[in-house]
C-alpha cells in the first residue's frame, strides 16, 4: 500500500503500465520533462526517456488523430489533452474516427487510445479551463467515458482503460486531484470500466454524481443524516452506464437526484432520468431531480462558486424529492 | 545589419513523359517492359472498374460514387512504388490504388454498395479504410508511420489526399506532426484541379501546393500527375528516404479529375468544355500507350486482350458483390465495441421485435 | 403564395433576406456557381454575386471562425457546411466561441450568424452523411437551435434565424428537401424561434419530433387513427425547447413518445424526458418512450433503414405507453 | 524536360537596432523623438502593470496570469503602428498591446481577476477580448477583416498569436482564407521561443515561422521582436499594405518569454539558467534605453519620473479594479442569450433561492 492522491495515481497507474507493456507510451503537450501542466506525468520522461513519454506540438486534432494512427499499428497510446475545454477541437477525430473505425471496418481495426483530461471546474482557472464535456462524449457512440473520484479508483479506472481494446476517455475531475490521500495498492490491480460503486447506503433517497461532484454529494448526503438517508452511487464509468446500479437502488428507494457540473440541458442527468423513468417508472415516488451546472458558459472564477453544484443546493434538491 | 537573408527554398517540378509520350530517359525510372506493360494494365483496370462504377450508380445498384478516371497515372504508379511492408491510408477517390495492390475487386464494390464488409480489410493487405471527412486521414497516417519509427520498422507510409485537402486544420496539423518527429511518411496530394466546384487556384493563394511543405521543414515537390514514369520515381524516392529514417515527403502529383465530383455531381455547372478538352489530351493512359507503341510494347490485339480480361474480372468482382448477402441486424450492433454493452443487446432486441411484428 | 419544396424554402429566404438587408451573405463550400451540392443557394451567386456569395476553402473551422469574425463586424453571414458530418471539425470554434462571446464580453459583442446545415439519414449516403448531431448542440449554451418539418415553417424560421441576435445553427433535413411541396407566403414572415407547433390533436399519446422523422410520426399516428388517438408535436425549435406546448399536451395524455434519429443515450429525447418528469410528474401514466437510432455510427446504406426509427417502430413506442 | 523550378522564395529577417542600442539609420522608421519616448514609457508602464499583476497574484487578489516581460516591443510597437480605425485581436498575453491602445488598466486587472466585466471593451475601443484556446482568434480576425473589405473600409486588422499558435488547424485555416480572399489582416506571431515548455525548434521542423506564409502565398517576414524600430517598421508597412489592398502579411517577432508561462508554471523545470541570462542581454526596454542615451533622450531623472508615473498608475488602476462590487447572480444568467429564454430565468430563480435559504 502506498498513500496517494488521484493525480499521483495517474501518474503510478501510467508508471506501472508502461513498465509492463513497452508498447504504452504518453504524449500531449508538456507532458515531458515538465511532467504535465498538472505533474500527472512527472518523472516519467527521466523513467522511460523521450521515445516512450513525448511533447507534441499544440496541436490537439494532431494528438487525437495521431494516437488513433498509433492505436491502429497497435501500441496502446495515452494522450494527454491539456484541460477539458481544449477538447473540443479534436471532437472530429474522436466522433468521426475513434468511435467508428472498429464498426466502419468490421472489427479489422480498432484503436485502443486513453485520452485524459483533466476536467471541471472549482480551481480558480482562465475561461475553457472548467470545462465539464462529458455529455458529449457519452451521446457519441463507440467511444467509452469513464471518471473517478477517489486515488483507489484512479489507478484501477486507468489500468483498465488501457487494457481496454476501445478509445476510453479518462475524464480526471483536477480539483480533487489534491484533496483526497489514501491507500492504494502497489501492485496492479483493474477496477471494471463499466461499473459504478454505492459508496454510501441509503433508503431514502438515491443520490447519483460523479467526478469532483461526489465529495459535495457525500457531504450533502451526511449533512441529512438523521433526517434523510441517502444513498450515494458514484457512477465512475459514464459510458456505458452500470444501469444495474442505478435502478436498484431506485427500485428501494423511489427518489433521486442526480448531480452534475456539466449545464444540465442535456446533460448526462437527463440521460439517467430517462433510462429511470423506462425501467423503474412504478417505483418512482418523486421526479428525478437534477442539481447541475446552469444552461451557461462555465463563468470567470468570481462566479463559479454560483456556477457550479453547491452542498448547499444538493441538500435542497435531496430535500426537494424527499418530501414530494 | 540589412534585411538579412535566413531562408530560401525551391519548389521543382518533375515530367519525364511528355503528352506525346515522348521520354526524357536521363529521369525515366529503371522499370522493365514487363513492370511497364503491368502498370498499363492496372490502368486499363482501374478505368473499367470506374466506369462499371459509374453505370452501377446509375442503375441504382451501388450508392454515390467517386469516379477516379483521369488520376490513374498517380494512382497506380504511387501503389506500385510500395513495398509490400509499406502501408497506404487513403481518401475516398483511391480505387485504383487499392485495385493495384491486388485489393478484392468486389470488396470495392460492396463498400460502394452501402456495406461496410466492403471495409473489412484482408489481414495481409496493408491498408486502412476509406476516409470520408476530407483530410481527416492525415493523422491517422501520420500516427501509424510515428508507430512504426517507434518499433524501429522499416516501413513507409502513403498517404493520399486531394488538392481540397490541404485547406483543412487535419493536413496541418498532421504535416507538421511528421516533420517534427522526422517520420517515414510520404503526403501524396493528387491535385487534380478541383474540389468539387472550386478550382484550386482558389483553395488557396500558394502558387503550387508542393510548396507547402515549406511550412514544415521538410522537401515538397511537384510532379506530372499523368506521367506513371513521375509519379512513380518521386513516390519510389521519397518513400525510400522515409524507410531510410530521413523523414518525410510532400509531393503533388498535378492531375485531373476527368468525370463529375461524384455520381451526385454535375461538373458541367461549374466548368468548361474547353478546359475538359485540354485535359482530355494528357489522358495518362493514352500518353503511355503513345510511350508504349514506340517502344514496341503495344499493340491493338494486346490492347483488346488486356480490355476483355479487365471487363472479365470487374464482372465477375459485381457478380460476387451482389451475390452476397444482406447485413443483418445483428451487423449493426456488433461492431461498436469489442464487447456488446447491454443497451445495445437491448436495442437489437428492439428492433428484432418490432421487424418480427411487422411480418 | 407560390408552391415550394424545403429547399427551395431556403433558397427563397435567402434571397428575400439578402434583398432586404445588403449586410446579409452566404459562405460555404460549392455555394457559390455550383448552387450548393442540395441547390439550396441556387441563383443567389448569378443574382448577388461573387462578394455576397462565397465559395470559401474546403475548411470547416475557417468557415465558422470567419463567420464569427463577419458576425462580430456586424454582419449576417449564413454559413452553410455540407453536410452533418463535416461541422464536427467546427465545434471548437461553436463551443468555445459562438456560444461565449456575448457572456465573455458582457453583451458588448454579439454573433448575429447562422448555419445551416443539411442532416440526417434516410438517402443512401456515404458515411459521415447521415449524422443527426443536435443533441450536441442542444447542450452547448448560447447558440439556438432550430430544424423545420415544412416548406412554410422552413421560410419563417430561417428568417428568423437570420435576423436574430444570436447565433443559430439552422438544422435541414436532407431527406425530406423535396420531399413535400406546399404554399408558401411570397411575403415576408417569420416563425418565432422557441416555439413547437401541434400539428395534430389528440387525446391519448403526446408524440414529439422533429425534422425528417415528424412525417414518420405523422405517418404512425395516422395508421392508429379510431384505436388511439395521438397529438403529434413538431418542436421545430431544439433550443431553446418550448416546454409550455410540451407539458401542456403531457398535461392532458400522460403519455408520451418522443422519436429522433440520434443515438438514444443523451439524445434530446432523454432531455425531454427529464423536463416532463421534473413538470408534469403526476399526470404520466407511462413511461416516456423514445423511439430513436440506435447507440452505433450511422451505418452504410444497406442498413440505413434499420437504424432509423421507422413508422412502425414508432407505432410500437405507441402502443407500449398507450397500453402500459 | 528536367526538373523545371516552379517557385523560388525568400524570408528575410529585420533588425535596425542592435543589443547594444546601434542603430541602423537606414532601416529606421520615422519616428519624432517624442514618439521614441512615448514608446519607451509605454514599455515602462507595461513591465510595472506586469510586474504588479505578478505580485497579485501570489498574493492571491488576481488569478493564473500570463506574463508579458521581455515582450515588450513588439507589443508595444506593433499597437502603436496601428491606425485609430484599425482593430486588434489579442491571444492571451498581449496587456501591453491593450496598454498601448490606452485600454482601462482596471479593466485588465478585473479580467485576471475572474470577472467577466474586464472584458466588457469600451464601445470606442477596437479591439476584441482575451482568446484562451491557442490560436482560436486568428479565423476572428479573418473573418472581421473580410467583413472590412466587405464593406470597403479603410481597416487593417492586427491579430496576434504565439509560436505554439502556428501548430493548430485554426493558424492554418484562418491565414489560409486570407490569401485566397487576399484580406486585410496582419498575423504577428510573437515567437517567444517557448509554448509552455516546448521550445519553437520542437514545435515545428521549419527552420523559421515566417516562412509558413508560404503555404498561404502571401509575404512572410521575420524581425528582431526585441527592438521597437524593426517591428514598428515591419507591422506598419504591414498595415499600409493592408489597408491598400494588397492583402495579408504574416511577421515573426523573434522575441522572449523571460518569465513563466504563467503564474502556475515553473520555467525553471524546463530552461537553463544560460538561456535566460543570454537573453536578458536582449530585454527590448535595456536596448531602447542605450539608444535614448546615446541619442540624448534619456537620463536618470526622466526614468525615474516615468517609472513613479507608470506605478501610480498601476496602483490606482489597481484600487479601481478591487473597489468594483463582485458580480450579482443575475451576472451569471443575463449575457448568455439576447433575451433571458426561461429555463435561465428559472435556473435563476432556483440559485437565488438556495442562496437566500443559506443565510
Ligand atoms: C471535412 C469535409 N468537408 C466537406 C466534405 C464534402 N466533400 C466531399 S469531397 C469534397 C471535395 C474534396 O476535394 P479534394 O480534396 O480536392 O479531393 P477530390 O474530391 O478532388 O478527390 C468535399 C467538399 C467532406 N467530405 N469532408
Ligand atoms: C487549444 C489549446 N491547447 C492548449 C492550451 C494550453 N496552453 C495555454 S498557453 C499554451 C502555450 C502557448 O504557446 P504560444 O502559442 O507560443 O504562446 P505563449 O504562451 O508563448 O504566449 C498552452 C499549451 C490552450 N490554451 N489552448
Ligand atoms: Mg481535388
Ligand atoms: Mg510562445
Amino acid at each position: 500500500m502506498v498513500q496517494l492522491t488521484i493525480v499521483q495515481a495517474v501518474k503510478f497507474a501510467l508508471e506501472q503500465e508502461m513498465e509492463r507493456d513497452s508498447d504504452v507510451l504518453v504524449l500531449g503537450e508538456d507532458v515531458g520533462i515538465n511532467g504535465g501542466v498538472f505533474r500527472a506525468t512527472e518523472g516519467l520522461f527521466e523513467k522511460f526517456g523521450d521515445n516512450r513519454v513525448v511533447d507534441t506540438p499544440l496541436s490537439e486534432t494532431g494528438i487525437v488523430g495521431a494516437a488513433i494512427g498509433l492505436a491502429l499499428y497497435g501500441l496502446r497510446p495515452v494522450a494527454e489533452i491539456q484541460f477539458d475545454g481544449f477538447l473540443y477541437s479534436a471532437f472530429d477525430q474522436l466522433i468521426s474516427h475513434a468511435g467508428r473505425i472498429r464498426n466502419r471496418s468490421r472489427g479489422r481495426f480498432h484503436v485502443p487510445l486513453v485520452i485524459r483530461v483533466p476536467y471541471g471546474g472549482g480551481i480558480r482557472a482562465p475561461e475553457h479551463h472548467s470545462d465539464s464535456p462529458e455529455s458529449y462524449l457519452v451521446h457519441t457512440p463507440g467511444i467509452k467515458v469513464v471518471t473517478p473520484s477517489t486515488p483507489y479508483d484512479t489507478k484501477g479506472l486507468l489500468i483498465s482503460a488501457i487494457r481496454d481494446p476501445d478509445p476510453v476517455i479518462f475524464l480526471e475531475p483536477k480539483r480533487i486531484y489534491r484533496a483526497i490521500r489514501e491507500d492504494v495498492p502497489e501492485e496492479d490491480y483493474v477496477v471494471p470500466l463499466g461499473e459504478a460503486k454505492t459508496i454510501r447506503a441509503g433508503n431514502d433517497v438515491t443520490l447519483i454524481s460523479w467526478g469532483a461532484m461526489v465529495r459535495q454529494a457525500m457531504a450533502a448526503a451526511e449533512k441529512l443524516k438523521g433526517k434523510i438517508d441517502v444513498e450515494v452511487i458514484d457512477l465512475r464509468s459514464l459510458s456505458p452506464i452500470d444501469v444495474e446500479t442505478v435502478t436498484k437502488s431506485v427500485a428501494k428507494t423511489g427518489r433521486v437526484v442526480t448531480v452534475h457540473e456539466a449545464p444540465r440541458t442535456c446533460g448526462l442527468g437527463a440521460e439517467i432520468t430517462a433510462l429511470i423513468n423506462e425501467r423503474v417508472f412504478l417505483s418512482l415516488k418523486a421526479p428525478v431531480e437534477r442539481v447541475t451546472g446552469f444552461d451557461v458558459p462555465f463563468p470567470l472564477y468570481k462566479l463559479e462558486d454560483y456556477y457550479l453544484p453547491s452542498i448547499n443546493r444538493i441538500i435542497k434538491g435531496i430535500e426537494k424529492v424527499a418530501s414530494f | 545589419m540589412p534585411e538579412e537573408v535566413v531562408g530560401k527554398f525551391e519548389i521543382t517540378m518533375l515530367k519525364v513523359l511528355d503528352v506525346d509520350g515522348n521520354c526524357d530517359e536521363t529521369l525515366k525510372p529503371r522499370l522493365s517492359d514487363e513492370v511497364i506493360k503491368k502498370l498499363f494494365e492496372l490502368m486499363i483496370l482501374s478505368r473499367t472498374f470506374d466506369d462499371i462504377a459509374v453505370k452501377l450508380q446509375r442503375e441504382g445498384r451501388i450508392g454515390t460514387y467517386a469516379p477516379g478516371r483521369g488520376q490513374e497515372a498517380t494512382q497506380v504508379a504511387s501503389a506500385y512504388a510500395l513495398n509490400d511492408s509499406d502501408w497506404f491510408f487513403p481518401a475516398f477517390r483511391e480505387n485504383a490504388v487499392y485495385i493495384t495492390k491486388n485489393f478484392p475487386l468486389e470488396m470495392l464494390y460492396e463498400y460502394w454498395g452501402g456495406d461496410e464488409r466492403g471495409e473489412k480489410i484482408p489481414d495481409d493487405f496493408n491498408a486502412f479504410t476509406v476516409a470520408i471527412p476530407v483530410g481527416t486521414q492525415i493523422p491517422h497516417a501520420v500516427g501509424f508511420a510515428w508507430a512504426c519509427k517507434f518499433k524501429g520498422d522499416k516501413r513507409a507510409v502513403l498517404v493520399y489526399f486531394g488538392d481540397g485537402a490541404t485547406s483543412r486544420g487535419d493536413f496541418h496539423e498532421g504535416l507538421n506532426f511528421a516533420g517534427v518527429f522526422k517520420l517515414p511518411v510520404v503526403f501524396l496530394c493528387q491535385n487534380n484541379q478541383w474540389a468539387i466546384s472550386l478550382p484550386d487556384k482558389r483553395q488557396t493563394a500558394s502558387k503550387t501546393l508542393a510548396q507547402k511543405a515549406i511550412a514544415y521543414g521538410f522537401e515538397g515537390k511537384q510532379v506530372d500527375g499523368n506521367d506513371v514514369f513521375s509519379v512513380y520515381k518521386a513516390v519510389k524516392e521519397a518513400l525510400d528516404k522515409a524507410r531510410s529514417g530521413d523523414g518525410p515527403t510532400l509531393i503533388e502529383c498535378v492531375t485531373y479529375r476527368m468525370g463529375n465530383h461524384t455520381t451526385s455531381d454535375d461538373a458541367s455547372r461549374y466548368r468548361t468544355k474547353e478546359e475538359i478538352e485540354e485535359w482530355a489530351k494528357r489522358d495518362p493512359i493514352d500518353r503511355l500507350r503513345k510511350y508504349m507503341k514506340r517502344a514496341g510494347l503495344w499493340n491493338e490485339e494486346y490492347e483488346k486482350r488486356i480490355t476483355v480480361e479487365a471487363m472479365e474480372k470487374v464482372q465477375k468482382a459485381v457478380e460476387k458483390a451482389e451475390s452476397v448477402q444482406k447485413p443483418e441486424v445483428k451487423d449493426l450492433f456488433e461492431w461498436t465495441y469489442s464487447d456488446v454493452p447491454q443497451r445495445l443487446r437491448e436495442q437489437q432486441e428492439e428492433l428484432n421485435l418490432s421487424l418480427k411484428e411487422r411480418e
